[in-house]
């Protein structure tokens, strides 16, 4: 344990270090259930329209960026690497590791947040953005926009929890940086850890069901 | 560890008095306190609401305000009640307050989130409120599309951000007792030792948690529909009106439970009381919850059954809702039970329990005819709803808030309510109750549906009646307002345990100290042990 | 304050035994009030707190009583719920010979049309003791044809038809609501149903009526609109022959098979690009905006009633 | 203290792995789409997502070595996401 670390003290409701720690992972945890299901919303309403129009979904998939998709699902994975070698830094105290890991994470997160910027901006100027002027010709037309509002409604909201993501980061870096944690004491970067790795799982999902789908159903 | 030096007389309220040591406490007892205070607000903004309507519909024609008027009426009415109060109401106040004392904790296991909780509720409260006052919402509660997200010509958008900031705080709450539940109960206290309150509440929690979310990102797709035009719900843009209606349902018909099972809950800890008994078939009252808290989230289609969804599906979503009802049945018949070789004491709480179990049994006996098919395409959206609903949420939930702010009363404020003015208050509560719901069934069966301005005059006769009872329960709640207000400066001081009750926030002082309890308690026994017959009542 | 009603008309086939299910149920829930009520009350006199009785044997829980009061009720469900979806498909079925009326629910009114051509706002006239379908859509947000004395209502959605259907029994006048609740002048989106004995309404349709069925005005419209141009007879033509459409199997491109009803029918003419049949391209313009709801009705009619004989058919296959 | 699950270290090793195997099913996801299986392409592209997600689940996320209330936690929320898609697809697949 390095010295300049401050003690931390066991907040008053507990009866020790152990038991917070673990009511916050199960804390974090539960939160990631309600994530699953806050998404899910989203996720049922692409289940029904991609049920009820295939051919438009498959028509708008052709305006889709495949190869930025892939690399930026290559890139959030490699993020969630680096985010738990940090956390594995973190438990055996080594403090430069971590900071540096966790630096690297939010860095890929960025990364992540600038390509999908450059899409963003692409379906802008093909005048695949909702709002007023959205027209897509076309029979399908009408369904293929749809697919895009759920696009930048699924998108979106991920790129939301990624800015969350980064900006809880960015704290638990200054936090290691004043030698916050210790190999007793680093559930923090642990939890936030989940968290990233959540965000990284529903853009497991969102990248084959938003770019990767086939013309045949 | 512990403060042994925590003095007679000091206690969580008069440990600092300015506004600061209040509204930025974590203590859950505060907390409770600043819920109460927000919610009793919101009940009776709800029911000025509740009473202008019903002004209104005493005559046929409407005369009072106009048809735009009345439909934002009941929507805020609904909004209001649902939303800021009985959802809240006795979760976020009685839990607040007694869940870590009934496990025998010093706090909830997160206590800033707690207080966070409140913030984020006032803060959805605000931009809802903001949203009907600046031009209102019009939509009913239950936000239909397209027309909301097409035609109406009202603040969606703001009403519906208000809204989805509100779920948050519901989703922090019940996240907050689940995980207090699980890792904070105080040694020896097993589970099947916990009070049924705590049951309750932790399956209340385990519906606020997985079911809020998908509300909270359903309005928030109605208000991007509104606000781009992109299509989702609205079929003339190439969205499915249906899947609103089964996205909102997948959240508003667990979200009865939510309403519901604490009340439940109260009455168990009140009937066990009461006749010095615990609860006959405790592990069945308490697994009941679970099965409540489970089952709901299978049987939302059945507010759809005319709404062009599936036959096939309308025929799951009927068996399964015969099914939900089922625990609820046993929870009925366990509390009847346990009233049988008990010692009854006949207090107000105990007053409101009975009548909590009457009145919720007509709402969930009538919710048996909804679930029917065939009956239910004569009964949906008419004024049947509007009474099974009302004798539930009102006659039961209500009725379990009052009972619980009685029983608890004492313990939140270390004094006692004047017993004489409480009953008749009950009294009063439960006849003004009666006489306006109860032609509301006939009104239903007769055909005359809701959210109607004005309606044909020969549903006259039972809708003034019905207007009567109102203004009798409007009474029956300024009544309790009054006293239990009185009480605070004039009640007699009650002791920290005046009912002889025996779980465990009843061992702490009354008011309890703020850190509960001097030293953190060892349970050995289970929650209801009651002294021996014998020691009460020499035979 | 002329009449005070406790129970509603029953004039329709079905209201009987609606009726019936609806008291059965009444019954059950005064059972289990009463039973209730009594034991609160039996139980809390004579258990009160100082009263000498014996209070022996006090038994904390009893399994074989639990699981009674666990099966009884499930069982007393089960019955109602068979009973009552077997009343609901009942409802749910029209007969053969049932007389087609189109619905179409906009804010705020309720438009009628008759096949024989006959329109009407926020009336219905129908004969005693013909079954009725009534087959309806709306032009913009959801309403609920509701009408008590027959036990019947069904949400009425835009871009879909749904049905409902009914035989009067009692000749008489009745109140028809919307039930859902559509905005402003919801409860104004009244009207009465008017049931007439066969004769005088055959009088009816002939005095109110134009001369034009749904379908004749639909094939009018089939023509102004230069649906012809691409659906002719033709088998070189750029879009399928529609003749003998109606209720055939149509394979889909994406290898789909759907049945051609009405919904299908509607959908293919708002969202041509919805649906597209194997080996055509997806040319078809849509009519979402040229064709308001009824005269889509009467061009769906038009489609339904234009078989083209086993020629026609044959030339689809 | 070992003892406690949460304070495992997980080697090295094991994380490099599974990050190359994550890489491997991305690679695999994206080469199966491009050839023409028919309905199976979403069948194929689905199970790649959720083995990914396992990986991460039970390797990053540690749910290997967690409490079992971790382990119910994180399928409860799965589970009911499958009640949602079940009963509301029960309504669209029968109409
Ligand atoms: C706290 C709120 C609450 C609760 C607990 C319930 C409980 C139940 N509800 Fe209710 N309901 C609402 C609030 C609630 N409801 C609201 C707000 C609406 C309308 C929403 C809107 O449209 O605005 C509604 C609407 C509603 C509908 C839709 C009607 C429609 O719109 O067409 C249906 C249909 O099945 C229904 C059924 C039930 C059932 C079966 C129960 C069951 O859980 C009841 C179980 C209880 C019992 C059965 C009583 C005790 C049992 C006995 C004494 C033993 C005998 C039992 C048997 C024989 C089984 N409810
Ligand atoms: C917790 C939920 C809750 C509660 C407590 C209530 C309480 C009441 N509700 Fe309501 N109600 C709903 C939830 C609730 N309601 C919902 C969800 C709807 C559906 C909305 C929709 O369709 O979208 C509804 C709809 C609804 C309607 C149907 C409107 C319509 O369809 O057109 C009616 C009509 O009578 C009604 C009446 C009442 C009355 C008289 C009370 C009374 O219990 C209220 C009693 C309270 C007071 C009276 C206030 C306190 C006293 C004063 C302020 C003093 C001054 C007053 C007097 C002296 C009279 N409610
Ligand atoms: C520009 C050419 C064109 C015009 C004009 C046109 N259609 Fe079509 N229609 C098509 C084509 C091509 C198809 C097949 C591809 C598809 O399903 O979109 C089709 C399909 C249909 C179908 C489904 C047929 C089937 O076999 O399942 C119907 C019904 C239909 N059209 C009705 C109409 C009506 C009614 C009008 C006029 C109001 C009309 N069409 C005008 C080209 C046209
Ligand atoms: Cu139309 Cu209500
Ligand atoms: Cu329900």
């Amino acid at each position: 344990m390095s010295d300049h670390a401050h003690p931390t003290p066991v907040a008053h409701q507990f009866d020790d270090r152990e038991q917070q720690t673990e009511v916050g992972r199960l804390g974090m945890w539960l939160f990631l259930a309600t994530e699953i299901l806050f998404f899910g919303g989203l996720f049922t309403a692409y289940l029904v329209m991609r049920w009820k129009w295939p051919e438009a979904f498959a028509v708008a998939n052709s305006k889709m960026d495949v190869t930025l998709g892939a690399i930026n699902t290559a890139v959030l994975l490699t993020s969630s690497l680096t985010m738990a070698l940090g956390v594995r830094a973190a438990q055996l105290g080594r403090g430069k590791g971590s900071f540096a890991l966790i630096i690297a994470t939010m860095v890929f997160g960025l990364a992540f947040l600038g390509i999908k910027a450059v899409e963003y901006a692409r379906k802008f100027q093909e005048g695949l953005f909702p709002g007023p002027g959205f027209v897509f010709e076309g029979a399908t037309g009408r369904q293929v926009e749809t697919f895009f509002s759920l696009y930048f409604m699924m998108t979106g909201l991920h790129a939301l929890h990624m800015v969350v993501g980064i900006g809880i980061l960015t704290v638990i870096a200054a936090m290691i940086r004043r030698g916050r944690f210790s190999p007793d004491y680093y559930a923090p970067v642990e939890i936030s850890g989940l968290y990233w790795h959540f965000v990284d799982i529903i853009w497991i999902f969102l990248f084959p069901l938003l770019y990767l789908i086939h013309p045949h159903l | 560890m512990s403060h042994e030096t925590a003095v007679e007389g000091t206690n969580y309220l008069n440990n600092g008095y300015s506004l600061r040591s209040w509204f930025l406490t974590t203590d859950h007892k505060r907390i409770a306190i600043l819920y109460l205070f927000t919610i009793v607000l919101f009940f009776f903004v709800g029911g000025s609401f509740a009473v202008l309507m019903r002004l209104e519909l005493m005559s046929p024609q409407g005369t009072l305000v106009q048809a735009e008027t009345y439909n934002k009426l009941f929507t805020m009415h609904g909004i209001v009640m649902i939303f800021f109060f009985l959802i809240p109401s006795i979760p976020a106040v009685l839990g607040n307050f007694l869940i870590p004392m009934m496990v025998g904790a010093r706090d909830l296991a997160f206590p800033r989130l707690n207080l966070l909780s409140w913030y984020v509720f006032v803060a959805g409260a605000s931009v809802t409120l903001f949203a009907l006052v600046t031009g209102g919402l019009d939509t009913g509660w239950t936000f239909y599309t397209p027309f909301s997200t097409s035609y109406s010509n009202t603040r969606v958008v703001p009403a519906m951000v208000g809204i989805f900031i509100t779920g948050f705080s519901s989703i922090l709450t019940g996240l907050n007792f689940i995980v207090t539940v699980h890792k904070m109960r105080a040694p020896g206290l097993t589970w099947f030792r916990l009070p049924l309150f705590v049951w309750s509440l932790y399956a209340t929690s385990l519906v606020m948690v997985l079911a809020t979310p998908v509300l909270a990102i359903t309005v928030a797709m109605v208000a991007f529909e509104r606000a781009t035009g992109i299509g989702i719900f609205n079929p003339a843009i190439g969205g499915d009106p249906l899947l609103f209606q089964h996205l909102f349902w997948f959240y508003s018909h667990p979200a009865v439970y939510i309403m519901i099972l604490p009340a439940m809950g109260v009455v168990s800890e009140v009937i066990a009381t009461f006749s010095r008994k615990e609860v006959f078939g405790y592990r069945f009252v308490a697994a009941a919850s679970l099965a409540i808290a489970v089952y709901g989230f299978l049987v939302w289609g059945h507010h759809m059954f005319v709404s062009g969804q599936s036959v096939y599906a309308g025929l799951v979503f009927s068996i399964l809702s015969y099914l939900v009802a089922i625990p609820s049945a046993v929870k009925v018949f366990n509390w009847t039970a346990t009233l049988y070789k008990g010692q009854i004491w006949f207090q107000t709480p105990l007053l409101y329990a009975f009548g909590f179990i009457g009145l919720f049994t007509i709402g969930g006996l009538t919710g048996l005819f909804l679930a029917a098919m065939a009956v239910d395409v004569h009964l949906t959206d008419t004024y049947f709803i509007v009474a099974h609903f009302h004798y539930i949420m009102v006659g039961g939930a209500v009725m379990g808030f009052m009972a619980g702010i009685h029983y608890w009363w004492p313990k939140i404020t270390g004094r006692l309510y004047p017993e004489g003015w409480a009953k008749f208050s009950a009294l009063v509560l439960f006849v003004g109750f009666n006489l306006t719901f109860f032609p509301q069934f006939l009104l239903g069966y007769l055909g005359m549906p809701r959210r109607y301005y004005h309606y044909p005059p020969e549903f006259q006769v039972l809708n003034v009646l019905s207007t009567a009872g109102a203004s009798i329960l409007g009474v029956g709640y300024l009544i309790p307002l009054i006293y239990l207000l009185w009480s605070l400066k004039r009640g007699k001081v009650a002791g920290a345990n005046p009912w002889g009750a025996t779980t465990l926030e009843w061992q702490t002082a009354s008011p309890p100290i703020t850190q509960n309890f001097p030293t953190t308690p060892v349970v050995t026994s289970g929650s209801y042990e009651f002294p021996a017959l014998e020691e009460v009542h020499s035979e | 304050m002329s009449s005070f009603p406790l129970l509603p008309d029953q004039a329709s086939a079905n209201a009987g035994s609606i009726d019936a299910l609806f008291f059965a149920l009444v019954g059950v829930s005064l059972f289990f009030i009463i039973l209730i009520t009594v034991l609160l009350f039996v139980f809390a006199v004579r258990y009160r707190r100082g009263n000498r009785v014996d209070r022996e044997i006090r038994r904390k829980d009893n399994l074989k009583l639990e699981l009674t009061w666990i099966i009884i009720p499930t069982l007393i469900s089960l019955g109602i719920f068979v009973w009552s979806s077997y009343l609901y498909f009942q409802g749910k079925t029209p007969p053969a010979d049932a007389m087609e009326i189109y619905v179409t629910g906009k804010q705020w009114m309720w438009k009628i049309q008759h096949q024989r051509g006959n329109r009407e706002i926020n009336e219905l006239h129908v004969p005693l003791g013909q079954p009725v379908k009534l087959v309806m859509t709306s032009q913009d947000v959801i309403h609920s044809f509701f009408i008590p004395a027959f036990r019947i209502k069904q949400d009425v959605l835009p871009g879909r038809y749904t049905t409902e259907w009914f035989t009067a029994t009692r000749v008489g006048e009745y109140h028809l609501f919307c039930a859902e609740y559509c905005g402003t002048s919801h409860s104004g989106m009244i009207g009465r149903v008017v049931v007439m004995e066969p004769m005088d309404f055959e009088r009816w349709l002939a005095t109110s009526g134009n001369n034009e069925t749904m379908a004749s005005s639909g094939e009018q419209l089939f023509r102004t609109y230069g649906c012809a141009a691409c659906h002719q007879e033709a088998s070189s033509s750029r879009g399928p022959v529609l003749a003998g459409l109606a209720g055939s199997a149509v394979k889909l491109q994406d290898g789909r098979t759907v049945i051609a009803d009405r919904g299908y029918l509607q959908e293919s003419i708002n969202d041509p690009g919805a649906k597209i049949v194997a080996g055509y391209s997806p040319i078809m313009p849509t009519y979402r905006t040229t064709l308001n709801q009824e005269q889509l009705n009467q061009i769906v009619e038009y489609l339904l009633t234009m078989d083209g004989g086993v020629a026609a058919t044959a030339r689809r296959n | 203290m070992q003892g406690l699950p949460s304070e495992h270290i997980v080697p090295l090793k094991v994380y490099f792995t599974v990050a190359s195997a994550l890489f491997v099913l991305l690679a695999l996801t994206v080469g199966v789409s491009l050839i023409d299986l028919g309905p199976f392409n979403i069948v194929v592209a689905l199970v790649i997502a959720v083995a990914k997600m396992l990986l991460v689940v039970l390797f990053f996320m540690h749910v290997r070595w967690s409490s079992r209330l971790v382990w119910l936690f994180a399928s409860g929320g799965i589970l009911w996401l499958a009640i949602l898609f079940a009963l509301t697809m029960s309504d669209f697949l029968t109409r």
